[in-house]
C-alpha cells in the first residue's frame, strides 16, 4: 500500500451523474485485489479535508483495452468531494492511498458467480468479474439503482457478463429492488457477491435462508460501506458489529462473509 | 543543527526527543498501523490511543462527520484496556527508538492512579498523557477537565501513581484555560498538551436527526487551529513547564506558529488521515527552515512570538 | 406556505420577521452598504454594526485574516456611537420595510443602559441585540458575557432601560453556555443569538510576531458551525425563549441544521462576504425546502432533531 | 457593481510566477475604470474561504487586441488563493464582483504621467496607461520588482508607454529600487500614479518634497493595498489613517491623493 500520485488518463460521464475516470497507477494496478479501494484526496485545499473511500473499478484488464499500469474508479456525484473529482480532466494528476482493505475472495473450484448490486455497488463488482472471466468462470450481474440515469450502461462492462438490471421507477429494466431478481441465480451459482445498500441485505439473507432450508448453503460475501476517516484501520470510524467483535469495514473489510455480519 | 526537546526537563531521565514532532493520540492507533507507510522511527514521539482501565466498546456508529476544514469524531474510546495494552503493545514499542506515550482516561480518580499504576511497570512506555479532557465519556472525562479542582486531584493521583513523566492533556471547552493549567502543573504535572477537541455537531437534515450515533462529538483539524494556537499562547505565558500544542497543525507553517506561540512540541492528529506523512513532512520541513533562517537548535524559535516582556 | 416568525412573543408586538433569515451583526454594516447588491427588503432582519456609547476608533490594523474555512477579525468596535446613529441611520431605516436590529457593547452595565435609553426613542429600531460577549474589547465585553451574574445585570440593565424588544448574544468563550444562557433569560432578555465569534489567533512566521495589529481576534465562520449547533442545540433544550443560530451558516443546508437544532431563526455572517446574496438564497432555499417536504409553517421544523422528551 | 460568472477566455503564463487572465466580464468591462479591483473567488468550497481583492489590469483595450466585453487580471501566485487561480484554464468561469472602490483620476488638462510601480502595483496601472493613451498622454511606466522574473515583459503593454524596469538583484534593467529612477520624470510629469509596497511611499515623499521647496507641487495620486474581508466598505478590516480620519481602503480607495495619507 503506497500514497501515489496517479495521472488522470480520461474522465468520462458514462450516465447521468455518473463518471469513468481512467488512471494511471502502476504500484496500485499492481497490488490491488477485486473488492479494495483507494483513499482519493478530493482537492489541494482542507475543505474537503479528508480523503473519500472510491472502490477500485478496474485493475488493467487487457480485454477492455487497459494497459497493465492502469486502473479505472466510477463516481457518482454526491457532494463536494465528488464533484470535485467529476471535475478531473486529462492531465490532471490525483492523490490515492491504497490499495486497502480486504478484497473480494474467488474460491478456486468456483465456475458460476452471482454478482448484486445496488447503485455504485457495482464499482468493485466489475473489478471481480474482470478476474472472474480471467479464470474461465461464467459470471451474472444484477445491477440495480433508482433510475435508468444511475445505471451503468452495458458497454462499460466485459462483454462475457450477462448484465440484468432493474430500476426502482421501472425506468430502464424490470421494475423493483435488484433483490428481486436473485432467486433464479442463487440457485445456479457457487458463488455470491453483493455490494450496495444495506437494506440490501434483509431480503438477500431471507432469499439464503429459504435455500438453507432447502438443504442448500451458498457462500455470499458482501461489501459494507461506513463512515471512514482514516480508512487505515487507525480511528475505529468504520467499525461494524460481527460474529467476533468490533470490525473495522477499511481494514478487516470491507468485504466479509455474510455469515460475519448477518445470521440465518 | 539541533531540532531536540526535553519534554520532562524536571525528572530523571528526561522526556528526550529527538525532534518536536509528536503524533497525537487517537490518530495513530498503537503506533504500528502506519508502520508500513510512515517512516514512525523518525517521528519525535508517539501517542498511542486513549487506554482506559477495561477495554471499552466505545459509542454507536456513524462515529465521524467531516465538517469545514474540519471532523468530528465520537469514537468514545473503544481500546483494548490497559493489560491488554501492557501485555500486546508495550513489548513492541520497547525494541523501537522512537518514544511512545500512553494517553490515559478513568472513570474516577483511582482509575486514572490506577492505569498509571500498570504503566510504572511496563517496559516500552515513555511516559503517560493524562487524557481528562475526552468530551466522550459521560463519567470522568469532561467534567474533570473542565475543573481546575478535578483536574488537579487526578493529576496529583497520577503523579503519585507513576515515575514516569506525566503529561497532562487540556480540554479547550472552558472559559479560562489558564487556570486549569496552573492547577494542573500545581499537582506535578511535567508537562502540558492542548488542546484536545472542541464539543461539536453535526444534524442530517434528511433524518432530521444528529448524524453521529453519540449526538456530539469532538472537532479537531484546521478549523480549530486559531483557537487552539491561542490557547498555547495563553498557557505557555503563564506556566514554567513544557506546553505541547494540538490542533488543525497541518504543515510546517502551522507547526512554526505553535513553536513561535510558545509549544517546546506539537502533535499532529487529523492531518494524519489526510496524509499519513504529513508528521515526517513537518520534521524536514522544520530542519529546512531552521537552515535557511540560520537557527541552530529549535529551541530557539519556542515563543518567539510571546510578549517580549513575559 | 408560511416563513415567518416571532423573536418577542412574550412582548407587544413582538419582533415579527416575515423569514427567519437575518444578517449578523458587524457583517453587513448598517444595511445600507449592500443595497445596491442585495434585495435588502427581503431579508428577516438586518443586525446593524456593534455601536458603543462614544464613537470608537477600533483596533490596530491587520484587523482580518483568514484561517481554514474560517475569519479572524479584531475590528475593535469602530463605530460612530450611538447618538450618531440615531441621528443619521435610524431614519433611514425607519422608511423600510426590514426591521432592524441595533448591537450594543458597553464598558459598564451603565453605558449598556444608557445606549438602550438613547435607542428607546428613535424610530426605526426595531429591536436591540446587546453584544455582552465581544472578544475584542478589555473593558466590558469578554468579562461580562462569560459571567453568569455580570450577564444577567447587563441584561437586566436593558430590559429596564427599554421597552423595545430585547436578544441577549452570547459568547461561546465559555466552560457551560446553558447557565449563562439561563441567567440572561431569568433577567428577562425576550430571546437569545448564539454565538458571538471564538477567541483565536495567527501569527506570521516571517515576522514572527502575531498576525493581527490587536493579537487575538474573534473566529467566525464555517470552521466554528459544529461548535455553534452544538450550543444552539443544548440551549435551545434549557431556556422557553427564542433563540436565533449563528456561526459558519453558508447555505441552506446549515440553516436548516440550525433550525432542526432549535434555532427560531438563523444570523448569517461571515458567508455575506464570500457571497452577498448567502442570505437572500438561504430565503428562497428554505421555501423550496418546505414546498419539497409538503410543509406548510417553517416553525415545524424548529428544533425537529432535539431529543423527543425534551 | 455586481456579481458575475465571468468567462475564462486565457490564462498565460507571462514571467515566473505571474499569471495573465483575460476574462469576459460584459458588465465589469462596461463600469470598470482604471484603479478599481475586482473581488475574485478563488474556488468553490470554503477553503480558501475569503474573495481575493484583485486590480483590474485591462479593460477591453481594443488596441490590445482586446474586445469591449474582456478584462484581464495578472495574478502573482503568493499563497493558496492565487495559485488557485493560476490553474485556471479556458473555458472555466470565475465568480467576480466589482467593480469596486475608486480608480485613479486623470486630470483633463494632463499631458504627460508618470506611472510608478512596484511589484504587481504594475497591474492597474496599464490599465490608466490604456486610457492616458486613448486621450494621447504621453505615459512613463517605472517597473520594480525584486528580481527579472517577477517584471511584466514589454510585450504584454501598450506600445506607446515608455517602460523603464530595475531589480532590486540587478537581474534585469537597473540594479535598486524603482523609486531611484523617479527624479527626472517628476520634473517632467503634470500626473503622478504610485502602486506598490508601502515602502515605496517614504522615498517617493522624499523627492516630492525637494521638489516641493523648488515650487514644484505634483499631484500624485497613490493605490493602497490592505488587507480585506468584504471588499465592500462593510467590515471595517481595511482601514487606513487619512488626513480626514479613518477611511476604508477598500471604498473609499484603493486610490488615495498622497497628501490624504502622507505629509510632506
Ligand atoms: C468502501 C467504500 C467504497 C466506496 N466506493 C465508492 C465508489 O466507487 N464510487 C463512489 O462514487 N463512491 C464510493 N463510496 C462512497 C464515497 O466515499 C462517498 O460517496 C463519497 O465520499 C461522497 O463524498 P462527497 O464528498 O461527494 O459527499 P459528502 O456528503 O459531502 O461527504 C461528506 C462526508 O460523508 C462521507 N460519506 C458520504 N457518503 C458516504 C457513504 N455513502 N459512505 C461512507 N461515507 C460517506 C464522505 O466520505 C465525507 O467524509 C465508497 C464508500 C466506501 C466506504
Ligand atoms: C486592492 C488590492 C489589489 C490587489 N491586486 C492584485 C493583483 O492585481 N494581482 C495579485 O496577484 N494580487 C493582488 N492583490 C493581492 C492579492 O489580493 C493577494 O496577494 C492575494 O490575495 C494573495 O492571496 P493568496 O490566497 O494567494 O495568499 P495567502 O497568503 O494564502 O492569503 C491569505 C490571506 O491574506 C490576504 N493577503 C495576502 N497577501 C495580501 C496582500 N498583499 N494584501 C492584502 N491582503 C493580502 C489574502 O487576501 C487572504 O485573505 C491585491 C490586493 C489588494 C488589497
Ligand atoms: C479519531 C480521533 C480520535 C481521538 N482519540 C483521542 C484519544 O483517545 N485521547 C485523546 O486524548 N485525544 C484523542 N483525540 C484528539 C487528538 O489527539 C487531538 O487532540 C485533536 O484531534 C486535535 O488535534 P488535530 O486537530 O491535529 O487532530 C482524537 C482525535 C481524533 C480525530
Ligand atoms: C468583521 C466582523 C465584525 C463583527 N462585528 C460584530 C459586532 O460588532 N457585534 C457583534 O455582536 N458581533 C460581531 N461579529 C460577530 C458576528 O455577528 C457573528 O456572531 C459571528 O461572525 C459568527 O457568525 P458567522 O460565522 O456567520 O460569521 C462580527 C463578525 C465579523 C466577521
Ligand atoms: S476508517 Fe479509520 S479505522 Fe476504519
Ligand atoms: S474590506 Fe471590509 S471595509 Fe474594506
Amino acid at each position: 500500500m503506497i500514497r501515489t500520485d496517479a495521472l488522470v488518463l480520461s474522465n468520462t460521464a458514462v450516465a447521468g451523474d455518473i463518471f469513468l475516470l481512467r488512471l494511471r497507477a502502476p504500484e496500485i494496478a499492481r497490488d490491488a485485489a477485486p473488492g479494495q479501494f483507494v483513499e482519493v484526496r478530493c482537492g489541494s485545499t482542507l475543505a474537503p479535508l479528508l480523503r473519500r473511500p472510491i472502490s477500485i473499478h478496474r485493475i488493467g484488464p487487457r480485454a477492455a483495452g487497459y494497459a497493465p499500469d492502469e486502473i479505472a474508479l466510477v463516481i457518482r456525484v454526491i457532494g463536494e468531494g465528488s464533484r470535485l473529482l467529476s471535475r478531473l480532466r486529462e492531465g490532471d494528476t490525483l492523490d490515492l492511498l491504497g490499495p486497502l482493505g480486504r478484497g473480494f475472495r474467488l474460491f478456486p473450484g468456483t465456475r458460476r458467480v452471482l454478482l448484486v448490486a445496488g447503485g455504485l455497488g457495482l464499482a468493485p463488482l466489475v473489478a471481480l468479474a474482470d478476474e472472474a472471466i480471467a479464470h474461465e468462470v461464467n459470471v451474472v450481474l444484477l445491477g440495480g439503482a433508482e433510475t435508468a440515469c444511475r445505471i451503468l450502461p452495458p458497454q462499460y462492462l466485459p462483454p462475457e457478463v450477462e448484465y440484468q438490471v432493474c430500476t426502482e421507477d421501472g425506468s430502464l429494466g424490470a421494475c423493483g429492488m435488484v433483490t428481486n431478481l436473485c432467486p433464479p441465480y442463487l440457485e445456479w451459482a457457487d458463488q455470491v457477491f453483493v455490494c450496495g445498500p444495506e437494506a440490501m441485505l434483509p431480503p438477500v439473507v431471507d432469499q439464503l435462508r429459504a435455500l438453507a432450508q432447502g438443504g442448500r448453503r451458498l457462500p455470499v460475501q458482501v461489501s459494507l460501506e461506513a463512515r471512514m476517516a482514516c480508512g487505515m484501520g487507525v480511528c475505529l470510524s468504520c467499525v461494524v458489529e460481527t460474529r467476533h467483535g468490533l470490525k473495522r469495514v477499511c481494514r478487516d473489510g470491507p468485504v466479509f462473509d455474510l455469515t460475519e455480519v448477518r445470521v440465518w | 543543527m539541533s531540532l531536540a526537546v526535553d519534554l520532562a526537563p524536571g525528572r530523571e531521565p528526561g522526556l528526550r526527543l529527538r525532534n518536536p514532532v509528536m503524533v497525537a493520540s487517537g490518530t495513530f492507533g498503537y503506533g504500528t498501523e502506519y508502520a508500513g507507510l510512515v517512516d514512525i522511527q523518525r517521528l519525535g514521539a508517539i501517542v498511542c490511543k486513549g487506554t482506559t482501565l477495561r477495554p471499552r466498546r466505545g459509542n454507536p456508529t456513524p462515529r465521524t462527520a467531516e465538517t469545514p476544514a474540519g471532523l468530528l469524531n465520537s469514537i468514545g474510546l473503544q481500546n483494548i484496556g490497559v493489560r491488554a495494552l501492557v501485555r500486546e503493545k508495550a513489548p513492541i514499542w520497547a525494541k523501537w527508538s522512537v518514544p511512545v506515550l500512553v494517553n490515559i482516561a478513568g472513570e474516577s480518580t483511582e482509575e486514572y492512579a490506577e492505569i498509571a499504576r500498570i504503566l510504572d511497570e511496563a517496559p516500552g512506555v515513555a511516559g503517560i498523557e493524562v487524557n481528562v479532557s475526552c468530551p466522550n465519556v459521560a463519567a470522568g472525562g469532561m467534567t474533570c477537565g473542565v475543573d481546575p479542582v478535578l483536574a488537579a486531584e487526578v493529576t496529583a493521583a497520577v503523579r503519585e501513581a507513576t515515575t514516569l513523566p506525566v503529561m497532562v492533556k487540556l480540554t479547550p471547552n472552558v472559559t479560562d484555560i489558564v487556570s486549569i493549567a496552573e492547577a494542573v502543573v500545581g499537582a506535578g504535572a511535567d508537562a502540558l498538551s492542548l488542546v484536545n477537541t472542541f464539543v461539536g455537531m453535526i444534524i442530517d437534515i434528511n433524518t432530521k436527526k444528529p448524524l453521529l450515533g453519540a449526538v456530539t462529538g469532538g472537532l479537531s483539524g484546521p478549523a480549530i487551529r486559531p483557537i487552539a494556537l491561542r490557547m498555547v499562547y495563553e498557557v505557555a505565558q503563564a506556566v514554567p513547564v513544557p506546553v505541547v500544542g494540538v490542533g488543525g497543525i497541518t504543515d510546517t507553517v502551522s507547526a512554526l506558529q505553535f513553536l513561535m506561540a510558545g509549544a517546546a512540541a506539537i502533535q499532529v492528529g487529523t492531518a494524519t488521515f489526510v496524509d499519513p506523512n504529513t508528521a515526517a513532512d513537518i520534521i524536514d520541513g522544520l530542519g529546512d527552515w531552521l537552515e535557511r533562517e540560520g537557527i541552530s537548535d529549535i529551541r530557539e524559535i519556542v515563543g518567539a512570538a510571546l510578549p517580549k516582556d513575559a
